[in-house]
């Protein structure tokens, strides 16, 4: 199994939710980040004296999935996270030795 | 004409006066409240500046528009007459001009206060996406054009007073003979359903359809960001109330005395009202529902506060919690995006309360065997201020809207309009959530020469910064 | 009977029932504060839920059971003589009933707010765990068999007044003869020691017993979850504790000014009070110990305000800051809840106040040489509120929660109470934080037809959403 | 001299003293929100912890210094004369001693809230980093030294008044003869620009420069972390302002009207015109710059408001608005932390309006026509106020450092003054943001013996949690 | 090495820190998270328009183990945090590299 | 390519974010934890009831580098986040099978 996380912009996380609930994943589990790379904050002025906002909010979604649909909901989030603008963020995968439901205790697969 | 001055009456207008002026920060509270968090700043904002706009303004022509000598058709009086308030406070002995019991100058003080809040009131129907600047413009030129006018025309022995010149008098006649001649049939508005609360609730829908709706508006999720607030703010709003009903006896004497309990009467039946309404439509009764109710009892009774009897305010102040409840979905349905409900709460309100008095009031309405001359009276007035100000707000809404623009640009809208209007966020809780970390960058004035060796300027060294603060400094690469 | 009309103290009783009527969102800002955040607006709207039910039953029955002209047994008020305020207000002639030198209606806008206060003080003995249904008719009910009768009994002129039929008469006599005679030893319940605190405090206890702890009580942390709303509450009573005390004078005149001066006083030493016991206990001053001190010390000197010295205000105000610091603890080891310390400060604080006036009284308190009758009226009159209340609310809790059930139930308690009696969370900070994120799901009423294309059900298209909104639609798919 | 009884006068002053009051809280809201998240309740608790010292000693030897029969070289009254009030409150007969036309027990309520309000301000220079307790000594000896004498030499016929003795009447000669002989050119501090603002101003200055700045101050953000309440506790202190500067009429007359209307028109003009400045400056006029604006203007008009026209104060207002908006800026360049500007608002904006009733007064100022003798008289009390509150606080400030050390411990600083000075959180959210998770561990009293079942002590079972509850419990393992 | 992650129900927080304590773990990190899955959330009415709010708050636990410990601590973790009610949360394992104290700069098992 | 995972305390983030752009690293994603380790909480009192704050504020930062710079990132992190003292945090690298950049859909190295 993997796990695929995501950092996109807050905004477009419905519609990624959806597009994953299309795709036939069940569940997730989203936070929030602050993000720093190419999109610049900006700046705020109180009383005269000038604050910068470097980091920028972003949602980190985190969904667990069946090796072989790794790349195909790499796809999916990718697809509706995207604008084309600068801080669109990163989706990456990592390997994943097992998973459980907590409420069953099932394991592998069948946890999802 | 100048009476002795009383202290009593004196001390209790200058109290109503500070109460009244406590209203429009218990409407920010209140407004600022419903809004989301990343642009309850600007909605504070749209009532400070109002208050700064106004109070200037009033100062400079407003009272003299509104209670000076020479009316001007009935519709308004002379601006210059008593410009600057030169003449207005003291005669040319240096004595205080009189108002009644009291100076005029406390009636000034007074009278200020309602004009600042009817024009604050106004803001809740554009949240989230105007400039800051076309909405300081339009208060200036829509109290001009619009309040002072209707405040003379209702209050200052203008046309729809119950002046012998005025409508009631040319439709039923007169009462009294010569210089006391008076409508045989007054139009009742006892502290500003016509003036504060119908002319504001117009002029926010006129708004809310000339600005358009807010992105996403009836889809994306808009709740309030703070209950606490509003709740806070509607408190506030109720205390100051009490200036401004009772306050409109302008004598603390019992009619004083009867607008409060009328008030309080008028407001918990519409503060049940309208949780009602909710238990049953929605299920529950909400706190945002209590203290909407709040103010639309606040509303309703406006008009009627010295002219019903406790028991009558309870009617008035039931129905009119039950019907804005109903009236401030109608928004969705027929969607203009009266953001914060003026039209719901004010406008509603606002007629029901000011026709209201024609079907309870306690010696001329109907339900009380006055007959209807009242409730023509009543209803001839509301449309005349549903008139005015539909007509005035909609020449200066879209004159603005030509020379100035009213909206933000949508990213600025999207990404809030705190930061983009007024570089600022109203909360850090000093954690990350929201992605904030902030960063010292210098002070302010683009003049500093940039040689200046401004503590700010000078990067982090390895000296220990303090514990939790996530700071950064804003170096040169980073321009 | 009937005096002049003073403006003066017309126009400072009606600021003062103003200032009373503020107090009540003010307790509400104090006690919403101090629990947690998914609970604050059900803190809030008990007092809210007060003011509207309180208000409607003052207006109708309430100055009639109160101050009405015909005493049951000195218990209470015919409730019907002065029903809905008929004759109260004016006279045959239409003109205003006077109450001492102001209008009447001036009067019963001034105790209709000390009534909603008493209500919504108990409240805090319950947080978090009681429906609002039932809250709202305990209030009903509560004001109507507890506290008209006690204001009555102590201020109306019944058992407990200084009246030659009260008990104090028949205890140490009377002075005076025929009508103008009262007891030689009058009790003394400046503001409402007993009627308000006592009465309130008693009530609260009895709930807490009835009602139950919360889950988790003593185990679980339920912290403050805002403090600076606590202070600003505490702040608000203090300021509307002058209407409260100065106002209770009935006049704007000499003893209101000293009793001003001794509320200040008193509240001034109970902080410091309870601030030092807190240093010395627990290492540290706190906030919520500096709030509560201001409110110990304003409930102490509430019935002593007018009959104390200054400098016997601050030992008053000391002591009570010093005792209910050490009252509050109690609950945990007795193991009731009574979450938000209504008996550690209310009652214990009324209990010494009232009690304190026989022993620091100026002219008749035992310290001051003036005996120990003062002292034996007192401790009467607190334990007949005592008695009364206790006896009363009993009745009142048992049978409500026979008939209507207190609790919510225990998965709506978990989950917060906000949410399931109200369907609302009192802030939305904007984050993903307390895993928030909304959606615009369609306007009120069931009744709309589903055909209806009402915006918010339009499913969301590739139209951009704003930026940082955290937005979903609830599609067919997810009912 | 005992003059009758004014209700109306009486009842403005109550409502008045109750309004300055409520000013301090608002304070501490408005200094509160502007601090960071973690020292809000340390700032709050700076101006309770005035509001509880100072009230104590107001009561005992206070008023005394500041108003007793004896003066001491014009420089303060004698403490003992009055001391506890005894024979300031009633005469021999038990009657109320007047202080013109109402009790002199009333002005004693209206002054104490001035001291009060005074030291309050002085916090926000020393935001952060000080210890209660030396803030508390700090609050009794400051107000003893420095405000009581002040207000003695302003107001109580010392030497900066026109008395006759008085140093004006030095400079100019005297008008009248014998005991109606007054200053020629009498000093105008209307409501308190020298006392108050100048005075509070310096007094921040010289606690900014002993106690030293901030970690990280100029380097670190520390930007406010709830602008709401800034805004909020700018609106009681406008609301407050108006007891302080209409309330020092000392008469429910026409006086304290043109004093309502004064402030206004100066707080309005000041508002814009602080935003103005920073529109041009910064390119946003701000939520921040608005609220500060507000308090520039209020304290400007403060010593002028019985004065100037309602024209003269928009001009005063108009320029003290820009004026501080300037002026904040400074304290980066020059490198002294005055952490929420006391000087940059209350120095430079004290200093102005009373300088500028020298140039604007409507009778005597030098753009009126009225010569530069005013304006002399203005700079000279101005200068003597800066001179004393300078002086007098260098030594205090010094002998408390030397004697009880001023700063918290940088460590403690650094995680958060509130939780180390109080051990309190001002805020929980309800969820992990801040790493906050928290658990009951037993109740306070350190004599509780440790057998004692506490029911808090019980380890917690395998009993059902609540929901969403983050607890813990402290077991013997964790200490 | 790994990293076990648990999504968990908030109110479980602190059973599972205890037991993960007996079990002899000395240390972990929370954080707060947002959970979309089978459990459904709840609506809200603000003045007669209706919000869904259908991320349900969880708290994210992580915890490095080294590898031999890992299934017991995830059995732990599974036994503290199980309630039988839908929405209990997932637990998973990823492996990890290595580990860094930053203290003391140790590596690897010594780090924990 | 790995993820390296720093948990640091709230203060270093900045010397960090620095440290990190001048090794060279152009983005990262930071987002607030609460901690749970050798590092005590403290304790508060509210009326006379003492409740204890176990878990310390931390700050969980999140960068993804390319295999070959791994161990010198988790170096320069750790030079910049040391203090000495207890709770300074921990250093953990996870590998990753692949990244993208939702901007441009690039994947792997050039996706950074
Ligand atoms: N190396 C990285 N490791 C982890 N997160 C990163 C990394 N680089 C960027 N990010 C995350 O991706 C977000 C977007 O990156 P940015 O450089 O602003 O834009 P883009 O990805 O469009 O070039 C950042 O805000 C940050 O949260
Ligand atoms: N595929 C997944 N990837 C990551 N987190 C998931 C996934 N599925 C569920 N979760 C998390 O587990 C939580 C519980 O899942 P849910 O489906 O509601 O109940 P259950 O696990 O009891 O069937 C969700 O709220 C979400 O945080
Ligand atoms: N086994 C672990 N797994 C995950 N995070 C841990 C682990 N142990 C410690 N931490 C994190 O590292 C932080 C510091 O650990 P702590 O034991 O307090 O100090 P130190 O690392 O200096 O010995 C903790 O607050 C926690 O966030």
């Amino acid at each position: 199994m993997k796990l695929i996380t995501a950092i996109i912009k807050p905004h477009r996380l419905e519609d990624v939710k959806e597009a994953l609930e299309a795709f036939g994943v069940s569940g997730m589990t989203v936070s929030e980040a602050s993000g720093y790379g190419r999109q610049r904050g900006h700046s705020e002025v109180y009383r005269g004296a000038e604050y910068t906002v470097e980091f920028v909010p972003k949602v980190r979604l985190e969904v667990i999935v069946d090796s072989i649909d790794a790349t195909d909901v790499m796809e999916v989030i990718l697809k509706a996270a995207q604008t084309g603008r600068i801080g669109d963020g990163k989706i990456w995968a990592v390997p994943v030795d097992d998973v459980i439901r907590v409420r069953t205790g099932e394991h592998g697969p069948a946890a999802l | 004409m100048n009476h002795a001055l009383n202290s009593g009456d004196t001390a209790w207008m200058l109290i109503s006066a500070s109460m009244v002026l406590l209203m429009t920060p218990g409407l920010a509270l209140f407004y600022g409240g419903m809004v989301r968090g990343r642009s309850v700043l600007n909605m504070m904002m749209m009532s400070f500046g109002a208050m700064g706009v106004v109070g200037i303004v009033y100062v400079l022509w407003g009272y003299s528009m509104s209670y000076g000598p020479r009316s001007i058709a009935g519709l308004f009086a002379n601006p210059f007459d008593l410009f600057g308030l030169n003449g207005a406070i003291t005669d040319s002995a240096g004595d205080y001009v009189m108002s009644g019991s009291f100076p005029t100058v406390v009636n000034v003080a007074f009278q200020l206060t309602f004009a600042i809040i009817t024009v604050a009131l106004i803001s809740g129907a554009i949240a989230d996406r105007v400039k800051f600047s076309t909405w300081l413009v339009f208060s200036g030129i829509w109290v001009t054009l619009a309040y002072f006018p209707l405040a003379h025309q209702v209050w200052g022995g203008g046309l729809l007073s119950g002046s012998a010149d005025g409508l009631a008098a040319r439709i039923f006649g007169v009462t009294g003979a010569g210089a006391d001649a008076t409508a045989a049939v007054a139009p009742i508005d006892f502290a500003g359903g016509t003036v504060v609360h119908i002319n504001a609730g117009m002029a926010g829908l006129v708004l809310a359809l000339v600005v358009g709706k807010r992105l996403g508006f009836g889809r994306v999720a808009t709740r309030p960001h703070n209950l606490p607030f509003v709740m806070l703010g509607a408190a506030l709003l109720w205390f100051g109330w009490f200036g401004f009903n009772a306050g409109s006896a302008l004598s603390a004497n019992g009619t004083a005395g009867l607008a409060w309990v009328n008030t309080t009467a008028a407001t918990c039946a519409a503060m049940l009202g309208w949780l009602l309404t909710e238990r049953i439509r929605d299920g529950h009764p909400t706190s945002l529902g209590a203290a909407s109710g709040v103010v639309a009892g606040l509303v309703a009774i406006t008009p009627a506060a010295g002219a019903l009897s406790p028991v009558g305010s309870l009617v008035l102040g039931g129905v009119a919690g039950a019907l804005c409840a109903v009236a401030v979905g109608l928004k969705y349905r027929l969607g203009f995006d009266d953001s914060l409900d003026v039209v719901g709460v004010h406008l509603v309100a606002g007629l029901w309360g000011t026709v209201g008095i024609g079907l309870l009031g306690a010696q001329t309405g109907l339900f009380y065997g006055g007959g209807v001359r009242q409730l023509v009276v009543q209803i001839m007035i509301a449309l005349a201020a549903v008139l005015l100000s539909g007509v005035v707000t909609t020449v200066v809404a879209l004159t603005l809207k030509a020379v100035m623009g009213w909206r933000v640009d949508s990213d600025a809208e999207s990404a809030g309009i705190d930061q983009q209007q007024h570089a600022e966020a109203a909360y850090d809780w000093g954690n990350l959530a929201g992605g904030v970390a902030t960063a010292f960058a210098g002070t302010a004035g683009k003049a500093i020469p940039s040689g200046n060796p401004v503590p700010a300027r000078v990067p982090l060294t390895g000296a220990a910064a303090p514990e939790d603060s996530i700071h950064s400094i804003r170096t040169e690469a980073h321009r």
